[in-house]
């Protein structure tokens, strides 16, 4: 919903890229880990044979009060993990939406100026701390430091919950989780 | 015999058949991304071995395989 | 309270039927609700329950005939193609007065159409695709929460009618996540000894049949089976009035649509436009009278679809003409942003002066 | 003088709607004997067809469900899964088990639910009063086939039995005739093996009964069942086409 | 004039598709329609076309797909149970624009019901038993002579718009002689050349689908249709008017009930009562504006029909609070005599004073 | 160097939908060359399936019916039946031809219809994402078998071609896979012989194709082409079932 | 439609018997016939499996206007052929309404006393003239006579040309229909 | 062996199966007609040749036939 429509807490993004990169994990566990926190959640994720070899995305929203609508036109904020989802969704990002991009397979900038984008080398930097499949957690933990939607305890927890993580998978995410953290408050340091 | 083989990038999804599939062991999946996001098979005949038997263009789902084979060994089309 | 659990809608559909006391579902797959066959398939042998993939739409609808005549809480599930098939074996369960539930989760149509959300199907499921004169009970959620305690409540109102209930939902009611929980099912017995068929052991045997060759005794039948639909006409309406005390215009729509209808209200609000939604639970039986007394209090209507114009019918026939009725819809798998449905409210407010 | 023999007692005592000499009322009685002789009557539960002896019910004092065309497999399935002790049998003309139903009747057999299936073939549509059936012979007349069925414009009859014998699912598959005595008996023996299989839980089971329809072939009682023996059981030889392994 | 033929209506619609150039016919026996199977069997041949007695209606359905497809005029027909078999087939070819004509003789259901007459099917028919947007074209022939001239013009709707076309009789209308002559078939040619599969040759090859998984391109499709038959909805809406000039109450009934309803109209007639009938011909498109303009002129209705109330909605629609409908059925394949309805017109006469 | 091999003239040049190493890739171009050959494209007639092929018009220049789930038999009859000269060919998966489809298939094949029906078993429903399918194996895992299925509850697979040897309307019935090399010239023989049993009018036609669902299966496509050969083949043997008569 | 309720020629009857009595043939032949005369008519036949070994009837209508209903609820007239069908349709027979029975079948007199009955022996009348099947066509006869709705003549083009009669067949027939029409001229000299 | 039988006319259709299936000849259909409408069955053994061998019944598809034997013929109830 847009911005300074509705007051209380409320956030919703669009997760895209390839089938693969871990969009629908991630937004999985940004909707059950904020569930924790008894907020009101859904995560709609595309579906059908689109989803085979091709991209798939997935719609979070957060919110403090009933749901409305689970799927959003024009989205406050969108993480994109390849060049497709960039063009798919980079248009429909809210005036002073949240861009966040995987600049490890998103090789062109934003066009919009009305946007706050952020690029990360998201696999780089998994790939840094051992584990070049958790870049999908180190956009999650931009996406986290950037909105403060939920708790890093609470992202934790839902892993273990939701996915049953074995403990080194556990670590091993949430090390991403925390580099991710730690891009944004460094490079963007307008964040909260 | 000689022969060669063309892949077609384009079309190639990496599946590797073809790579199982050589006699000659002339194929391998390349370490690149295609286009398509996929790592194509990659064909490698540097001592000249493949005898252009198509046995890769056969099993290879994806119709990506051109097969080039010298004239005067006159194998029939398949 | 009970915990809350993470589950997309056809999954929370599955579980909530479990718990309603479903030990048998019969379904064949198809998208975009291959989660409940799924689903099913691994929970029902943990609780001695029996799946089985039917070797097709029309097999599977007469295998739940099969349970429930037998005495079981039975569902199938399918999506629009599917449940097409069934229309014939719908009718059959409606005539033999079986319990049971059946679950459309509807995808665009017609043909084999796509896989995205759509309520084309609403004609079928509220006047009868099928043949003869017979109504499902349909039941269309908006939110996972409401797909669990509508599949509860489907057991029950099957049971308490002898009549097939639907649950019609769409392709982002089923994939769609969200928390449930799940209440302990009514504790509502409805008795099926009289009727149900288990050996014919200390007692006469029993018929499950349709066919009357005599028109005056199948005219009985078909008048009785119209006075118990009629009796859950007078008992089964469930509607959400949403902020229309005080509204000027009121949305009316059902399932995924009321919801996305249901943020643009809050965004028209903080605009101070009043207005407000009528949401059919029941869309059969239909909340006609809801509807009416809206026109009659003189406020305008607008209803959405993701169809070409079904449900606005029964809005119309309520309404009677005491209103206008104003229709916006996509269709095709096309949902309806809430920034439309504002639009399209604020073109009704502009046109209305 | 004893009683050597009377009607079974799982048939109630009505006269049917069958048509002089139709071959339903001698499978009826027969199954209503196999019935007795098993002592199962409080556990069965029969699936009426639709076709001519969509009325079965009226006949058997047992439970009943009547079907839809070509429904019963599935039907007998749903109830069976519930009832897993009970005896559940369908009762099938050709149009039924063998068209509109083919889909149910291959896959209640390929999935070996329990159940056992009497299925009547009397190469004709008898209730809607003589259309071609996918059993109807080659070169036989029926209200749709005027001139004679010919393959080339209607194709060849259906042998269920054969196709039903290859599942593994199937445990007993026979097909036999009730157009004489010596039939009659070899029919009866049959049903009940048929019945037995289900009872000890080996697997589905199938009866196919030839049956004579002299209404519809326009024919005699007398011409249909020698009609039966001389024609039709050419195309559809009688016999056992599986039986259980163990006996 | 041709010479009158004496005929059932089975027979006579068979044989006025044959006039009108149908070559091919796939189905399945269902009673009380068979005649047109086997009069389709005897005829077929002899005219160089195909008769297949198909395993099923369901296959029956997509045989007639298939020959649609490949250009040729092509019918179908069974009864209740059959069609509700084929709604699926129906709404894949109407996805498919695909013309054909398709023949429903409603019996009495729900389930296998009965045999006899019924009205049952409307709803089924005219909003659609399948699935997603779409609609037939539904005719409703109330003599065999009739029968004769509707199925005709089916084939030219049907190719004229490239949408299949129902004739929608019952029991009645099918087994009843009459006299009938077979005028010479409209000479309308509808160029086919465009779409039709015959094998690519000198040509690009062609596609007849049904599936459009991306949402927007689904929905073109379907907006597509929808504007294609609002074409219709405004060309071909077909009715009788029978005496409602002058008339205080206006009978609204199809097929058979109109007929007999005409019987008790003489009657009352000479009794005095003013009474009429307005006849939908065209079910879909249904004379929604005739209906109005009755009620509007200030005439009592009385909708009289063999199904517990499903054309009344129609007509309620159309009359939209104007006038009371007033409703008066027999189902489960009991045709209301002539008496009858004499006697609730008679009714209707007394409650307005 | 003289081009030995290259892409068929009926397949369209671009890229398929097809996930890696899915054997619906190899048997689109098998079918293509088999109508390059017999030089019929012009006068071929395909009706795709619903299931992961429903695309096949994407790839085949040939005019295309898109069926409905497990019809493609009878629309292929409708089509055939209005123009006896052109080629008319099925493509279906195992949901599509031996669950759903089940009666179209056996009574295709019963009528004798002069079309061929390329039917590919890749023992699970791939479109939908892996649930059971009639064909699926004993023990094999799917979405709605996640234990393996169990004869107990889900039955037996289906053999296709054994039931569809045994109707006197079919003329060619043959069962190959697309695992190796050598399978995938055999099952280009056999591709072709169905379609020149079409072209000669013999009757009904049908090659069964064992085909890889790696995706599905969760295997590398060369664990799956192995798991072909050394489960699928043991249980679907490969191999002719009925030749036409003469030759 | 009820005695003088509408002008113009008029006439519907209801034939029942058992199948096989032909009753269904004279329906038809009526019907025929009269349309040859280029009147109205339809003929509506009972339907489905109580036809078989059970009793069937039809409804035949004649007018010189088009038809309206073609089911009759209360005949001017009846001919039954069996008990059953008496039972069934004698209480549907209008006030003054004509009962042709077939006495050969049918052993009870009437009960109605404010209607026309002629009770017949066809089998006995036409196993006179040589014929015992042509019963039906005794019936006809006698119903011609009382109404006088077609012509002999019509009748015998009618056999002719609906049903192909062969010339012993036709013969045969006219005369078991000539006998009918005596038998009422004789014994009913009433009727026009 | 001496046996006899009992016609129901209550069901017998008069189908004549049972005619046929006679060995000894001792059933012939009736110039009456039953309630029913049919010509039944009759059953004439005026010399007593009936040995209960039920195959009249075994045939009957109307269930119309009941069957008796001396009881020291011993047969076994079928
Ligand atoms: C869906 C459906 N289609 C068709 C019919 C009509 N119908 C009733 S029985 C029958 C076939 C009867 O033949 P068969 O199964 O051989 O049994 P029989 O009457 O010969 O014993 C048909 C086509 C129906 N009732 N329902
Ligand atoms: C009537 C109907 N039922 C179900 C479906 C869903 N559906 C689409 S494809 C398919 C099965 C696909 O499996 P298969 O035929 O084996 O082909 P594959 O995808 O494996 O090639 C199913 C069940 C449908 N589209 N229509
Ligand atoms: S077989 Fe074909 S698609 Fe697979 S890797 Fe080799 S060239 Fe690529
Ligand atoms: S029509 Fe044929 S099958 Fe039906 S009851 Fe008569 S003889 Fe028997
Ligand atoms: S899911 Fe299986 S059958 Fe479908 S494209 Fe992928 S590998 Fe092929
Ligand atoms: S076999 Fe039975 S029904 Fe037939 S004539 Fe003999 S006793 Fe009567």
């Amino acid at each position: 919903m847009e911005k300074g429509k509705v007051k209380g807490i409320y956030e919703d993004v669009i997760m895209a890229g390839f089938g693969g990169q871990g969009l629908m994990f991630i937004g999985k566990l940004l909707a059950y880990s904020a569930m924790k926190e008894s907020k009101h959640v859904t995560w709609i994720p595309s579906y059908g044979p689109e989803m085979r070899g091709g991209t798939a995305n997935c719609t979070v929203v957060v919110s403090d009060e009933e749901i409305g609508s689970p799927v959003i036109p024009r989205p406050r904020a969108v993480i994109v993990m390849n060049n497709p989802s960039l063009e798919a969704f980079e248009p429909r990002l809210q005036s002073e939406g949240l861009l966040l991009a995987n600049s490890s397979f998103v090789t062109r900038s934003t066009t919009r100026k009305d946007i706050r984008a952020t690029f990360i080398p998201a696999n780089e930097i998994a790939s840094k701390v051992g584990n070049e499949k958790a870049a999908n957690m180190v956009m999650l933990g931009a996406y986290v430091a950037c909105t403060g939607i939920v708790s890093k305890e609470s992202i934790n927890k839902g892993l273990e919950e939701l996915f049953g993580a074995k403990r080194e998978f556990l670590a091993a995410n949430m090390l991403a989780f925390e580099e991710g953290v730690k891009f944004v408050k460094e490079k963007c340091p307008k964040t909260k | 015999m000689t022969g060669k083989i063309a892949i077609n990038e384009d079309f190639c999804k990496g599946c590797a058949l073809c790579v199982n599939a050589c006699p000659q062991k002339l194929l391998k999946t390349a370490k690149h991304v295609s286009k398509t996001s996929y790592h194509p098979a990659e064909f490698v005949d540097p001592e000249g071995k493949c005898t252009g038997c198509g046995l890769c263009a056969l099993v290879c789902p994806d119709v990506a395989i051109q097969v080039f084979r010298d004239r005067k060994a006159g194998g029939e089309k398949k | 309270m009970t915990e809350k659990r993470f589950m997309a809608g056809n999954e929370a559909i599955a579980e909530a039927a479990i718990q309603a006391g479903c030990r048998f579902y019969f379904g064949y797959p198809i998208t975009p609700q291959n989660e409940i066959c799924e689903y099913m398939s691994m929970r029902l042998p943990e609780v001695g329950g029996t799946f089985l993939q039917a070797e097709s739409e029309v097999a599977a609808i007469y295998m739940t005939f099969g349970a429930a005549g037998a005495g079981a809480r039975v569902m199938t599930s399918s999506s629009s193609p599917g449940i097409s098939l069934m229309q014939e074996g719908i009718s059959y369960i409606a005539a033999a007065e079986l319990p049971c539930v059946i679950v459309n989760m509807m995808r665009g149509g017609p043909g084999l159409g796509g896989i995205h959300p759509s309520q084309a199907d609403y004609f079928q499921a509220t006047k009868g695709g099928g043949h003869g004169d017979y109504h499902l009970l349909v039941l269309a959620p908006h939110t996972a929460q409401e797909a669990v305690n509508l599949t509860m409540l489907a057991f029950d109102l099957a049971d308490k009618y002898r009549n097939p209930v639907m649950i019609l939902g769409d392709g982002n009611m089923g994939q769609m996540m969200e928390p449930v929980e799940f209440p302990p099912p009514p504790k509502t017995e409805f008795s099926k000894k009289g009727w149900i068929l288990d050996g014919a052991r200390n007692r006469p045997r029993r018929l499950i049949k349709t066919l009357y060759l005599d028109p005056p005794v199948l005219e009985k039948r078909n008048l009785a089976i119209a006075s118990k639909l009629s009796e859950a006409v007078k008992n089964e309406v469930r509607f959400e009035s949403f902020m229309v005390d005080d509204a000027d215009i009121v949305i009316g729509a059902y399932g995924t649509v009321a919801r996305i209808a249901k943020t643009a209200i809050k965004i028209l609000r903080e605009k101070g436009v009043k207005v407000g939604l009528l949401r059919p639970i029941s869309l059969f039986p239909f909340p006609y009278q809801q509807f009416a007394k809206v026109a009659e209090s003189g406020k305008k209507i607008l209803v959405v679809e993701m169809s070409l114009g079904q449900m606005v019918q029964d809005v119309q026939l309520a309404v009677c003409g005491k209103t206008k009725v104003n229709f916006y819809s996509r269709v095709g798998g096309v949902v309806p942003g809430y920034d439309e449905i504002l639009r399209e409210v604020e073109k009704v407010v502009k046109e209305s002066g | 003088m004893e009683v050597v023999y009377e009607r079974p007692r799982s048939l109630f005592p009505v006269a049917t709607h069958y048509c002089p000499g139709c071959g339903h009322g001698i499978i009826h009685r027969l199954v209503a004997e196999v019935i007795d002789e098993l002592e199962i009557r409080e556990k069965t539960v029969a699936v009426a067809p639709v076709g001519c002896a969509v009325l079965l019910y009226n006949y058997l004092n047992v439970d009943c469900y009547e079907a839809a065309h070509g429904r019963a497999p599935a039907i007998a399935t749903g109830c069976k899964r519930v009832h897993p002790h009970l005896v559940v049998f369908t009762y099938q003309g050709d149009g039924d088990f063998a068209a509109i139903g083919t889909a149910e009747a291959i896959h209640v057999a390929a999935r070996g639910e329990k159940i056992t299936t009497i299925f009547v073939n009397n190469a004709i549509y008898g209730m809607t009063a003589g259309q071609m059936a996918p059993t109807t012979l080659i070169g036989q007349k029926s209200t749709t086939t005027p001139a004679g069925r010919k393959p080339e414009t209607a194709g060849f009859p259906v042998r269920m039995c054969e196709i039903v014998a290859t599942l593994p699912g199937a445990a007993y598959v026979a097909r036999v005739s009730v157009s004489s005595p010596k039939n009659v008996v070899q029919a009866k023996k049959a049903i009940k093996k048929a019945f037995e299989t289900q009872v000890r839980g080996l697997g589905y089971s199938l009866v196919e009964v030839l049956s004579q329809c002299p209404t519809n072939w326009h024919m005699t009682p007398f011409e249909s069942v020698k009609w039966v023996d001389e024609k039709m059981a050419l195309y559809y030889p009688l016999g056992e086409f599986k039986v259980p392994k163990e006996g």
